[in-house]
Protein backbone atom coordinates (compact mmCIF):
# COMPACT_ATOMS: atom_id res chain seq x y z
CA UNK A 1 0.00 0.00 0.00
CA UNK A 2 1.48 3.57 -0.88
CA UNK A 3 -0.66 6.88 0.08
CA UNK A 4 -0.09 10.26 -1.38
CA UNK A 5 -1.59 13.10 0.80
CA UNK A 6 -2.72 16.28 -0.39
CA UNK A 7 -4.86 19.36 0.72
CA UNK A 8 -7.13 21.29 -1.25
CA UNK A 9 -8.44 24.35 0.80
CA UNK A 10 -9.63 22.94 4.19
CA UNK A 11 -10.12 19.39 2.84
CA UNK A 12 -7.49 16.64 3.12
CA UNK A 13 -7.20 13.92 0.11
CA UNK A 14 -5.95 10.60 0.53
CA UNK A 15 -4.75 8.79 -2.25
CA UNK A 16 -4.63 5.21 -1.87
CA UNK A 17 -2.91 2.56 -3.64
CA UNK A 18 -2.70 -1.18 -3.51
CA UNK A 19 -3.62 -3.78 -1.17
CA UNK A 20 -4.76 -2.49 2.68
CA UNK A 21 -3.74 -5.76 4.72
CA UNK A 22 -1.56 -7.39 6.65
CA UNK A 23 0.58 -4.07 8.18
CA UNK A 24 -0.44 -1.70 5.94
CA UNK A 25 -3.59 -1.87 8.43
CA UNK A 26 -1.04 0.67 11.18
CA UNK A 27 0.62 2.32 8.54
CA UNK A 28 -2.85 3.95 7.40
CA UNK A 29 -3.93 4.20 10.82
CA UNK A 30 -0.76 6.14 11.29
CA UNK A 31 -1.28 8.49 8.54
CA UNK A 32 -4.83 8.93 9.60
CA UNK A 33 -4.15 9.71 12.45
CA UNK A 34 -1.09 12.42 12.14
CA UNK A 35 -4.13 14.32 9.85
CA UNK A 36 -5.98 14.44 13.17
CA UNK A 37 -3.45 15.96 15.14
CA UNK A 38 -2.81 18.94 12.75
CA UNK A 39 -5.70 19.45 12.12
CA UNK A 40 -7.18 22.87 13.31
CA UNK A 41 -8.89 22.44 16.48
CA UNK A 42 -8.64 18.58 15.29
CA UNK A 43 -11.73 19.09 12.74
CA UNK A 44 -10.85 16.87 9.91
CA UNK A 45 -12.29 16.92 6.73
CA UNK A 46 -10.99 13.91 5.28
CA UNK A 47 -11.36 12.40 1.60
CA UNK A 48 -9.89 9.01 1.00
CA UNK A 49 -9.66 8.51 -2.44
CA UNK A 50 -9.95 4.16 -3.19
CA UNK A 51 -9.92 4.27 -6.78
CA UNK A 52 -6.38 2.55 -7.06
CA UNK A 53 -7.28 -0.07 -4.34
CA UNK A 54 -7.58 -3.33 -5.05
CA UNK A 55 -8.31 -5.29 -1.96
CA UNK A 56 -8.87 -4.27 2.01
CA UNK A 57 -9.32 -6.90 4.79
CA UNK A 58 -11.50 -6.51 7.67
CA UNK A 59 -8.23 -4.86 9.60
CA UNK A 60 -8.65 -2.36 7.39
CA UNK A 61 -12.30 -1.75 7.53
CA UNK A 62 -11.75 -2.00 11.12
CA UNK A 63 -9.49 1.29 10.44
CA UNK A 64 -11.89 3.46 8.43
CA UNK A 65 -14.97 2.25 11.34
CA UNK A 66 -12.48 3.28 14.14
CA UNK A 67 -11.61 6.90 12.00
CA UNK A 68 -15.28 7.48 11.20
CA UNK A 69 -16.09 7.54 14.95
CA UNK A 70 -13.08 9.73 15.75
CA UNK A 71 -13.21 12.25 13.22
CA UNK A 72 -16.94 12.74 13.83
CA UNK A 73 -16.57 13.31 17.43
CA UNK A 74 -14.23 16.22 16.41
CA UNK A 75 -17.05 17.61 14.13
CA UNK A 76 -15.09 16.71 11.14
CA UNK A 77 -16.20 13.68 8.27
CA UNK A 78 -14.51 11.42 6.45
CA UNK A 79 -15.83 10.49 2.67
CA UNK A 80 -15.42 7.82 0.60
CA UNK A 81 -14.28 8.28 -3.24
CA UNK A 82 -14.49 6.33 -6.06
CA UNK A 83 -15.06 2.93 -4.12
CA UNK A 84 -14.14 -0.19 -6.85
CA UNK A 85 -15.74 -2.77 -6.93
CA UNK A 86 -14.12 -4.93 -4.52
CA UNK A 87 -14.02 -2.41 -1.39
CA UNK A 88 -17.87 -1.80 -2.17
CA UNK A 89 -18.56 -5.32 -2.09
CA UNK A 90 -16.56 -5.22 1.39
CA UNK A 91 -18.86 -2.36 2.95
CA UNK A 92 -21.81 -4.09 1.75
CA UNK A 93 -21.39 -7.62 2.90
CA UNK A 94 -20.36 -5.17 6.93
CA UNK A 95 -23.67 -3.26 6.48
CA UNK A 96 -21.68 0.03 6.56
CA UNK A 97 -23.04 1.50 3.59
CA UNK A 98 -25.22 4.02 5.65
CA UNK A 99 -22.21 5.29 7.49
CA UNK A 100 -19.65 6.33 4.85
CA UNK A 101 -20.63 8.92 2.52
CA UNK A 102 -19.28 8.01 -0.84
CA UNK A 103 -18.74 10.07 -4.01
CA UNK A 104 -17.57 9.13 -7.27
CA UNK A 105 -15.84 12.46 -8.36
CA UNK A 106 -13.70 14.67 -6.03
CA UNK A 107 -15.39 17.50 -6.98
CA UNK A 108 -18.09 16.33 -5.74
CA UNK A 109 -16.52 14.80 -2.93
CA UNK A 110 -15.05 18.40 -1.80
CA UNK A 111 -18.14 19.84 -2.98
CA UNK A 112 -19.65 18.13 0.13
CA UNK A 113 -17.94 19.76 2.91
CA UNK A 114 -18.80 23.38 1.58
CA UNK B 1 -5.29 -32.71 -13.08
CA UNK B 2 -5.92 -34.84 -9.96
CA UNK B 3 -5.23 -33.53 -6.76
CA UNK B 4 -2.21 -31.04 -6.04
CA UNK B 5 -0.83 -30.35 -2.60
CA UNK B 6 1.22 -26.97 -2.17
CA UNK B 7 2.62 -25.88 1.78
CA UNK B 8 3.73 -22.80 2.86
CA UNK B 9 4.59 -22.48 6.77
CA UNK B 10 5.44 -19.09 7.95
CA UNK B 11 7.10 -17.48 11.44
CA UNK B 12 4.26 -15.71 13.29
CA UNK B 13 4.60 -12.50 12.11
CA UNK B 14 2.67 -9.97 10.42
CA UNK B 15 5.79 -8.66 7.71
CA UNK B 16 4.90 -11.90 5.95
CA UNK B 17 0.90 -11.40 5.39
CA UNK B 18 1.84 -9.79 1.69
CA UNK B 19 3.73 -12.57 1.21
CA UNK B 20 0.89 -15.02 1.88
CA UNK B 21 -1.18 -12.80 -0.32
CA UNK B 22 0.78 -13.22 -3.17
CA UNK B 23 1.24 -17.26 -2.97
CA UNK B 24 -3.16 -17.53 -3.21
CA UNK B 25 -3.11 -14.64 -5.64
CA UNK B 26 -1.01 -16.83 -7.85
CA UNK B 27 -2.72 -20.17 -7.03
CA UNK B 28 -5.67 -18.29 -8.10
CA UNK B 29 -4.18 -17.32 -10.95
CA UNK B 30 -2.71 -20.25 -11.93
CA UNK B 31 -6.04 -22.60 -11.48
CA UNK B 32 -8.49 -19.38 -13.71
CA UNK B 33 -10.49 -18.78 -10.94
CA UNK B 34 -12.79 -16.20 -12.18
CA UNK B 35 -11.73 -12.75 -10.93
CA UNK B 36 -15.17 -11.98 -8.97
CA UNK B 37 -14.38 -15.56 -6.89
CA UNK B 38 -10.65 -14.69 -6.78
CA UNK B 39 -11.04 -11.55 -4.65
CA UNK B 40 -13.22 -13.49 -2.08
CA UNK B 41 -10.56 -16.47 -1.81
CA UNK B 42 -7.62 -13.83 -1.35
CA UNK B 43 -9.88 -12.17 1.31
CA UNK B 44 -10.75 -15.42 3.34
CA UNK B 45 -7.01 -16.43 3.18
CA UNK B 46 -5.75 -13.10 4.41
CA UNK B 47 -8.22 -13.33 6.97
CA UNK B 48 -7.59 -16.85 8.39
CA UNK B 49 -3.51 -16.19 8.09
CA UNK B 50 -4.03 -12.57 10.17
CA UNK B 51 -5.91 -14.62 12.92
CA UNK B 52 -3.62 -17.32 13.17
CA UNK B 53 -0.49 -15.07 13.52
CA UNK B 54 -2.39 -12.73 15.36
CA UNK B 55 -4.71 -14.54 17.78
CA UNK B 56 -3.54 -17.84 17.13
CA UNK B 57 0.56 -17.24 17.94
CA UNK B 58 0.58 -14.05 18.82
CA UNK B 59 2.78 -12.68 17.11
CA UNK B 60 5.52 -15.16 18.69
CA UNK B 61 8.26 -16.05 15.90
CA UNK B 62 8.65 -19.19 17.05
CA UNK B 63 5.54 -20.24 16.33
CA UNK B 64 4.31 -21.24 12.83
CA UNK B 65 1.69 -20.53 10.47
CA UNK B 66 1.11 -23.39 8.00
CA UNK B 67 -0.74 -23.34 5.11
CA UNK B 68 -1.93 -26.17 2.73
CA UNK B 69 -3.32 -25.13 -0.52
CA UNK B 70 -5.22 -28.46 -2.17
CA UNK B 71 -5.74 -27.72 -6.00
CA UNK B 72 -8.49 -29.59 -7.69
CA UNK B 73 -10.02 -29.20 -11.45
CA UNK B 74 -13.12 -28.05 -9.57
CA UNK B 75 -11.79 -26.56 -6.31
CA UNK B 76 -9.76 -24.74 -3.86
CA UNK B 77 -9.35 -26.29 -0.51
CA UNK B 78 -7.10 -24.39 1.52
CA UNK B 79 -6.14 -25.47 5.72
CA UNK B 80 -4.66 -23.06 8.09
CA UNK B 81 -3.21 -24.19 11.32
CA UNK B 82 -1.80 -22.11 14.37
CA UNK B 83 0.26 -23.38 17.78
CA UNK B 84 -1.87 -21.16 19.74
CA UNK B 85 -4.94 -22.29 22.53
CA UNK B 86 -7.33 -22.26 19.83
CA UNK B 87 -10.91 -20.79 20.75
CA UNK B 88 -14.75 -21.47 20.07
CA UNK B 89 -16.46 -19.89 16.92
CA UNK B 90 -19.09 -19.85 18.73
CA UNK B 91 -18.52 -17.13 21.44
CA UNK B 92 -17.73 -14.45 18.46
CA UNK B 93 -20.09 -11.87 18.33
CA UNK B 94 -21.93 -11.08 15.47
CA UNK B 95 -20.49 -8.00 13.31
CA UNK B 96 -23.63 -7.40 11.83
CA UNK B 97 -25.67 -7.24 15.30
CA UNK B 98 -26.22 -3.05 15.76
CA UNK B 99 -24.53 -2.60 18.68
CA UNK B 100 -21.51 -4.31 16.39
CA UNK B 101 -21.34 -2.31 13.57
CA UNK B 102 -19.33 0.54 14.55
CA UNK B 103 -16.85 -1.95 16.53
CA UNK B 104 -13.51 -1.79 14.87
CA UNK B 105 -12.69 -5.16 14.76
CA UNK B 106 -14.75 -8.58 14.55
CA UNK B 107 -15.30 -9.34 11.19
CA UNK B 108 -12.70 -11.54 10.04
CA UNK B 109 -14.44 -15.09 10.47
CA UNK B 110 -17.91 -13.42 9.02
CA UNK B 111 -16.13 -12.65 6.34
CA UNK B 112 -14.50 -15.89 5.42
CA UNK B 113 -17.33 -17.48 5.63
CA UNK B 114 -19.20 -15.20 3.47
CA UNK B 115 -16.26 -15.26 1.08
CA UNK B 116 -15.93 -19.18 0.90
CA UNK B 117 -18.32 -22.14 -0.08
CA UNK B 118 -17.74 -23.69 3.31
CA UNK B 119 -15.38 -23.04 6.65
CA UNK B 120 -14.59 -25.48 8.99
CA UNK B 121 -13.07 -25.19 12.38
CA UNK B 122 -11.26 -28.33 13.78
CA UNK B 123 -8.79 -29.03 16.67
CA UNK B 124 -10.94 -25.89 18.98
CA UNK B 125 -10.20 -23.34 15.60
CA UNK B 126 -6.34 -23.96 15.63
CA UNK B 127 -7.29 -25.83 12.13
CA UNK B 128 -9.46 -24.25 9.93
CA UNK B 129 -10.67 -25.24 6.42
CA UNK B 130 -11.90 -24.09 3.78
CA UNK B 131 -13.44 -24.48 0.41
CA UNK B 132 -14.22 -22.70 -2.90
CA UNK B 133 -15.47 -24.12 -6.14
CA UNK B 134 -14.52 -22.60 -9.32
CA UNK B 135 -18.27 -22.79 -10.12
CA UNK B 136 -20.89 -21.84 -7.79
CA UNK B 137 -21.97 -25.55 -6.91
CA UNK B 138 -25.69 -26.66 -6.98
CA UNK B 139 -26.40 -26.71 -2.69
CA UNK B 140 -27.28 -30.12 -3.13
CA UNK B 141 -24.36 -31.48 -4.21
CA UNK B 142 -21.97 -30.13 -0.93
CA UNK B 143 -21.79 -31.91 1.81
CA UNK C 1 15.52 -9.94 13.53
CA UNK C 2 16.81 -13.21 14.45
CA UNK C 3 16.70 -15.72 11.73
CA UNK C 4 13.33 -16.66 10.05
CA UNK C 5 12.73 -19.66 8.36
CA UNK C 6 9.82 -19.75 5.47
CA UNK C 7 9.03 -23.25 3.69
CA UNK C 8 7.63 -24.05 0.54
CA UNK C 9 6.77 -27.23 -1.16
CA UNK C 10 5.51 -27.81 -4.10
CA UNK C 11 4.35 -30.72 -6.48
CA UNK C 12 6.82 -31.07 -8.99
CA UNK C 13 5.16 -29.05 -12.13
CA UNK C 14 6.34 -26.75 -14.11
CA UNK C 15 3.68 -25.00 -14.16
CA UNK C 16 4.23 -24.04 -10.39
CA UNK C 17 7.24 -21.83 -11.33
CA UNK C 18 5.44 -18.65 -11.55
CA UNK C 19 4.12 -19.34 -7.59
CA UNK C 20 7.88 -19.85 -6.86
CA UNK C 21 8.75 -16.74 -8.59
CA UNK C 22 6.30 -14.46 -6.80
CA UNK C 23 7.60 -15.76 -3.23
CA UNK C 24 11.08 -15.37 -3.46
CA UNK C 25 10.32 -12.23 -4.92
CA UNK C 26 7.90 -10.88 -1.94
CA UNK C 27 10.72 -12.43 0.25
CA UNK C 28 13.86 -10.33 -1.36
CA UNK C 29 11.47 -6.87 -1.58
CA UNK C 30 10.56 -8.20 2.63
CA UNK C 31 14.18 -8.24 2.85
CA UNK C 32 14.74 -4.65 1.50
CA UNK C 33 17.58 -6.67 -0.85
CA UNK C 34 19.55 -3.86 -3.47
CA UNK C 35 17.17 -3.98 -6.97
CA UNK C 36 20.48 -5.79 -9.06
CA UNK C 37 21.34 -8.54 -6.33
CA UNK C 38 17.14 -9.08 -6.27
CA UNK C 39 17.14 -9.86 -9.71
CA UNK C 40 20.35 -12.49 -9.05
CA UNK C 41 18.67 -13.73 -6.52
CA UNK C 42 15.65 -14.22 -8.32
CA UNK C 43 17.22 -16.00 -10.62
CA UNK C 44 19.78 -18.65 -8.97
CA UNK C 45 16.14 -19.88 -6.99
CA UNK C 46 14.16 -20.21 -10.84
CA UNK C 47 16.81 -21.65 -11.91
CA UNK C 48 17.47 -24.61 -8.77
CA UNK C 49 13.66 -24.71 -8.91
CA UNK C 50 13.34 -25.73 -12.32
CA UNK C 51 16.58 -27.86 -12.20
CA UNK C 52 14.45 -29.84 -8.72
CA UNK C 53 11.53 -30.25 -10.83
CA UNK C 54 12.94 -30.68 -14.54
CA UNK C 55 16.19 -32.82 -13.92
CA UNK C 56 15.85 -33.97 -10.32
CA UNK C 57 11.57 -35.37 -9.74
CA UNK C 58 11.20 -35.50 -14.22
CA UNK C 59 8.30 -33.74 -13.33
CA UNK C 60 6.38 -36.37 -11.41
CA UNK C 61 3.39 -34.76 -9.81
CA UNK C 62 4.09 -37.25 -6.89
CA UNK C 63 7.40 -35.94 -6.05
CA UNK C 64 8.01 -32.67 -4.26
CA UNK C 65 10.36 -30.20 -4.49
CA UNK C 66 11.02 -28.26 -1.25
CA UNK C 67 12.26 -24.62 -0.81
CA UNK C 68 13.49 -23.17 2.94
CA UNK C 69 14.41 -19.85 2.86
CA UNK C 70 15.88 -18.26 6.07
CA UNK C 71 15.69 -14.93 6.55
CA UNK C 72 18.52 -12.69 8.51
CA UNK C 73 19.39 -9.30 8.74
CA UNK C 74 22.64 -9.75 6.64
CA UNK C 75 21.54 -12.52 4.18
CA UNK C 76 19.49 -15.01 2.61
CA UNK C 77 19.74 -18.72 2.41
CA UNK C 78 18.16 -20.79 0.42
CA UNK C 79 18.11 -24.53 0.22
CA UNK C 80 16.20 -26.57 -2.42
CA UNK C 81 15.25 -30.36 -2.31
CA UNK C 82 14.22 -32.72 -4.62
CA UNK C 83 12.98 -36.98 -4.64
CA UNK C 84 15.94 -37.90 -7.93
CA UNK C 85 18.48 -39.94 -8.10
CA UNK C 86 21.18 -36.70 -7.72
CA UNK C 87 24.01 -35.86 -10.36
CA UNK C 88 27.69 -34.83 -10.32
CA UNK C 89 28.12 -31.21 -10.43
CA UNK C 90 31.71 -32.00 -12.04
CA UNK C 91 30.20 -33.92 -14.83
CA UNK C 92 28.51 -30.98 -15.78
CA UNK C 93 29.95 -29.12 -19.09
CA UNK C 94 31.47 -25.69 -18.49
CA UNK C 95 29.03 -23.09 -20.84
CA UNK C 96 31.39 -20.92 -21.49
CA UNK C 97 33.54 -23.63 -23.25
CA UNK C 98 33.57 -22.11 -27.19
CA UNK C 99 32.38 -25.61 -28.05
CA UNK C 100 29.02 -25.09 -25.96
CA UNK C 101 28.52 -21.92 -26.06
CA UNK C 102 25.70 -22.68 -29.08
CA UNK C 103 24.12 -25.30 -26.95
CA UNK C 104 20.52 -24.24 -26.16
CA UNK C 105 21.06 -25.74 -22.54
CA UNK C 106 23.00 -26.47 -19.84
CA UNK C 107 23.43 -22.72 -18.60
CA UNK C 108 21.88 -23.14 -15.08
CA UNK C 109 23.98 -24.29 -12.37
CA UNK C 110 26.60 -22.14 -14.19
CA UNK C 111 24.32 -18.73 -13.67
CA UNK C 112 23.41 -20.49 -9.88
CA UNK C 113 27.07 -20.02 -8.92
CA UNK C 114 27.74 -16.24 -10.76
CA UNK C 115 24.70 -14.77 -9.37
CA UNK C 116 24.96 -16.36 -5.43
CA UNK C 117 27.36 -15.61 -2.89
CA UNK C 118 27.60 -19.57 -2.38
CA UNK C 119 26.26 -22.25 -4.17
CA UNK C 120 26.93 -25.57 -2.14
CA UNK C 121 26.25 -29.27 -3.56
CA UNK C 122 24.89 -31.70 -1.12
CA UNK C 123 23.31 -35.20 -1.05
CA UNK C 124 24.38 -35.90 -4.39
CA UNK C 125 23.10 -32.88 -5.49
CA UNK C 126 19.61 -33.24 -4.55
CA UNK C 127 20.04 -30.34 -1.94
CA UNK C 128 21.35 -27.12 -2.91
CA UNK C 129 22.44 -24.66 -0.64
CA UNK C 130 22.89 -20.77 -1.71
CA UNK C 131 23.45 -17.95 0.33
CA UNK C 132 22.74 -14.43 -1.02
CA UNK C 133 24.53 -11.69 1.36
CA UNK C 134 22.84 -8.03 1.56
CA UNK C 135 25.99 -6.52 1.17
CA UNK C 136 28.88 -8.19 -0.84
CA UNK C 137 30.95 -9.43 1.69
CA UNK C 138 34.89 -9.21 2.32
CA UNK C 139 35.99 -12.42 0.43
CA UNK C 140 38.30 -12.79 3.70
CA UNK C 141 35.02 -13.27 5.88
CA UNK C 142 33.11 -15.81 3.62
CA UNK C 143 34.26 -19.82 4.76
CA UNK D 1 5.32 -13.39 -20.24
CA UNK D 2 2.72 -11.94 -23.01
CA UNK D 3 3.89 -12.02 -26.56
CA UNK D 4 2.23 -9.66 -28.96
CA UNK D 5 3.13 -10.36 -33.17
CA UNK D 6 3.61 -7.46 -35.36
CA UNK D 7 4.82 -7.09 -39.16
CA UNK D 8 6.77 -4.48 -40.82
CA UNK D 9 7.14 -5.40 -44.41
CA UNK D 10 9.49 -8.65 -44.67
CA UNK D 11 9.94 -8.43 -40.95
CA UNK D 12 8.53 -10.18 -37.68
CA UNK D 13 8.94 -8.06 -34.41
CA UNK D 14 7.51 -9.86 -31.17
CA UNK D 15 6.57 -7.27 -28.41
CA UNK D 16 7.13 -9.48 -25.18
CA UNK D 17 6.08 -8.86 -21.66
CA UNK D 18 6.51 -9.90 -18.12
CA UNK D 19 9.14 -12.75 -17.03
CA UNK D 20 10.64 -15.35 -19.47
CA UNK D 21 10.76 -18.33 -16.85
CA UNK D 22 9.08 -21.69 -16.56
CA UNK D 23 6.67 -22.79 -18.87
CA UNK D 24 7.02 -19.44 -20.74
CA UNK D 25 9.90 -20.61 -22.88
CA UNK D 26 7.82 -23.49 -24.18
CA UNK D 27 4.99 -20.60 -25.44
CA UNK D 28 8.12 -18.83 -26.69
CA UNK D 29 9.09 -21.44 -28.69
CA UNK D 30 6.40 -22.15 -29.96
CA UNK D 31 5.81 -18.01 -31.35
CA UNK D 32 8.99 -18.40 -32.93
CA UNK D 33 8.61 -21.59 -34.73
CA UNK D 34 5.17 -20.20 -35.91
CA UNK D 35 6.95 -17.54 -37.78
CA UNK D 36 9.44 -19.88 -39.15
CA UNK D 37 6.75 -21.99 -40.58
CA UNK D 38 4.56 -19.31 -41.91
CA UNK D 39 7.92 -17.77 -43.34
CA UNK D 40 8.31 -17.22 -47.15
CA UNK D 41 10.76 -19.97 -47.97
CA UNK D 42 11.62 -20.60 -44.24
CA UNK D 43 13.64 -17.24 -43.97
CA UNK D 44 12.92 -15.22 -41.05
CA UNK D 45 13.94 -11.39 -40.23
CA UNK D 46 12.94 -11.49 -36.57
CA UNK D 47 13.22 -8.91 -33.83
CA UNK D 48 12.78 -9.49 -30.42
CA UNK D 49 11.31 -6.13 -28.16
CA UNK D 50 12.78 -6.92 -25.13
CA UNK D 51 11.98 -3.69 -23.45
CA UNK D 52 9.64 -4.88 -21.25
CA UNK D 53 11.34 -8.20 -20.21
CA UNK D 54 11.96 -8.13 -16.49
CA UNK D 55 13.79 -11.63 -16.68
CA UNK D 56 14.92 -14.58 -18.59
CA UNK D 57 15.97 -17.53 -17.27
CA UNK D 58 18.76 -20.11 -18.55
CA UNK D 59 15.75 -22.10 -20.93
CA UNK D 60 14.59 -18.82 -21.81
CA UNK D 61 18.18 -17.91 -23.11
CA UNK D 62 18.49 -21.40 -24.71
CA UNK D 63 15.37 -20.92 -26.88
CA UNK D 64 16.92 -17.74 -28.15
CA UNK D 65 20.29 -19.35 -28.97
CA UNK D 66 18.36 -22.39 -30.49
CA UNK D 67 16.43 -19.99 -32.71
CA UNK D 68 19.61 -18.46 -33.41
CA UNK D 69 20.81 -21.51 -34.93
CA UNK D 70 17.78 -22.19 -36.84
CA UNK D 71 16.91 -19.16 -38.28
CA UNK D 72 20.43 -18.78 -39.34
CA UNK D 73 20.17 -22.07 -41.21
CA UNK D 74 17.73 -20.73 -43.26
CA UNK D 75 19.26 -17.77 -44.12
CA UNK D 76 16.92 -15.41 -41.54
CA UNK D 77 18.31 -13.57 -38.75
CA UNK D 78 17.15 -12.91 -35.64
CA UNK D 79 17.98 -9.09 -33.76
CA UNK D 80 17.25 -8.00 -30.28
CA UNK D 81 15.67 -4.59 -29.22
CA UNK D 82 15.84 -2.56 -26.32
CA UNK D 83 17.84 -5.14 -24.27
CA UNK D 84 17.18 -4.16 -20.66
CA UNK D 85 20.24 -4.22 -17.97
CA UNK D 86 18.92 -7.74 -16.84
CA UNK D 87 18.87 -9.25 -20.28
CA UNK D 88 21.94 -7.91 -20.89
CA UNK D 89 24.17 -9.33 -17.91
CA UNK D 90 22.48 -12.63 -18.71
CA UNK D 91 23.79 -12.39 -22.26
CA UNK D 92 27.01 -10.55 -20.81
CA UNK D 93 27.47 -13.56 -18.68
CA UNK D 94 26.95 -16.33 -20.92
CA UNK D 95 29.27 -14.96 -22.58
CA UNK D 96 26.98 -14.68 -25.60
CA UNK D 97 27.16 -10.91 -26.69
CA UNK D 98 28.98 -11.35 -30.26
CA UNK D 99 26.14 -13.79 -31.42
CA UNK D 100 22.83 -11.16 -30.76
CA UNK D 101 22.93 -8.00 -32.95
CA UNK D 102 21.42 -5.60 -30.37
CA UNK D 103 19.65 -2.27 -31.68
CA UNK D 104 18.06 0.47 -29.61
CA UNK D 105 15.47 1.65 -31.45
CA UNK D 106 12.97 -0.04 -33.96
CA UNK D 107 14.16 1.92 -36.43
CA UNK D 108 17.51 0.88 -36.83
CA UNK D 109 16.57 -2.87 -36.02
CA UNK D 110 14.32 -2.86 -39.30
CA UNK D 111 16.64 -1.14 -40.88
CA UNK D 112 19.38 -3.76 -40.12
CA UNK D 113 17.16 -5.84 -42.28
CA UNK D 114 17.24 -3.91 -45.80
N1 LIG E 1 -6.79 -18.63 15.18
C1 LIG E 1 -7.35 -18.11 16.29
N2 LIG E 1 -6.89 -18.44 17.52
C2 LIG E 1 -7.43 -17.92 18.63
N3 LIG E 1 -8.46 -17.06 18.62
C3 LIG E 1 -8.97 -16.68 17.44
C4 LIG E 1 -8.47 -17.19 16.22
N4 LIG E 1 -9.18 -16.65 15.20
C5 LIG E 1 -10.09 -15.85 15.77
N5 LIG E 1 -9.99 -15.85 17.11
C6 LIG E 1 -10.84 -15.11 18.07
O1 LIG E 1 -12.04 -14.72 17.42
C7 LIG E 1 -12.19 -13.31 17.46
C8 LIG E 1 -12.87 -12.82 16.19
O2 LIG E 1 -12.02 -12.95 15.09
P1 LIG E 1 -12.34 -12.19 13.76
O3 LIG E 1 -13.78 -12.42 13.41
O4 LIG E 1 -11.33 -12.59 12.75
O5 LIG E 1 -12.19 -10.63 14.08
P2 LIG E 1 -10.91 -9.84 14.62
O6 LIG E 1 -9.72 -10.59 14.16
O7 LIG E 1 -11.06 -8.50 14.00
O8 LIG E 1 -11.03 -9.81 16.11
C9 LIG E 1 -10.81 -12.76 17.68
O9 LIG E 1 -10.81 -11.49 18.28
C10 LIG E 1 -10.18 -13.82 18.57
O10 LIG E 1 -10.53 -13.64 19.89
N1 LIG F 1 18.49 -31.45 -9.33
C1 LIG F 1 19.10 -32.17 -10.30
N2 LIG F 1 18.95 -33.51 -10.33
C2 LIG F 1 19.53 -34.26 -11.28
N3 LIG F 1 20.29 -33.74 -12.27
C3 LIG F 1 20.49 -32.41 -12.30
C4 LIG F 1 19.91 -31.55 -11.32
N4 LIG F 1 20.29 -30.29 -11.59
C5 LIG F 1 21.07 -30.36 -12.69
N5 LIG F 1 21.20 -31.62 -13.12
C6 LIG F 1 21.99 -32.10 -14.29
O1 LIG F 1 22.92 -31.08 -14.61
C7 LIG F 1 22.74 -30.67 -15.97
C8 LIG F 1 23.04 -29.19 -16.12
O2 LIG F 1 22.07 -28.43 -15.47
P1 LIG F 1 21.97 -26.89 -15.78
O3 LIG F 1 23.32 -26.28 -15.71
O4 LIG F 1 20.94 -26.31 -14.88
O5 LIG F 1 21.52 -26.78 -17.30
P2 LIG F 1 20.17 -27.34 -18.00
O6 LIG F 1 19.13 -27.43 -16.94
O7 LIG F 1 19.89 -26.34 -19.05
O8 LIG F 1 20.55 -28.69 -18.56
C9 LIG F 1 21.31 -31.04 -16.31
O9 LIG F 1 21.12 -31.23 -17.68
C10 LIG F 1 21.13 -32.33 -15.51
O10 LIG F 1 21.65 -33.42 -16.21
Amino acid sequence: MQVNIRHKGSVTILDIEGKIIGTDTLALKKVIDKQLETAPEGKLNLILNMARVQMMDSSGLGILVASYSTIKRNEGRIVLLNLGGNIRSLIVMAKLVTIFDRYDTEAEAIASFL
Amino acid sequence: MGEQVITLSLPSSMQHVSLLDVVITEILREMNFAEELQMQVNLAVIEAGTNAIKHGNKEDLGKRADFQFILSEEKLTIIIQDQGPGFTREDVADPLDPANLLKSSGRGIFLMEECMDSVDFEAKGTIIKMVKYKETPDPEEIR
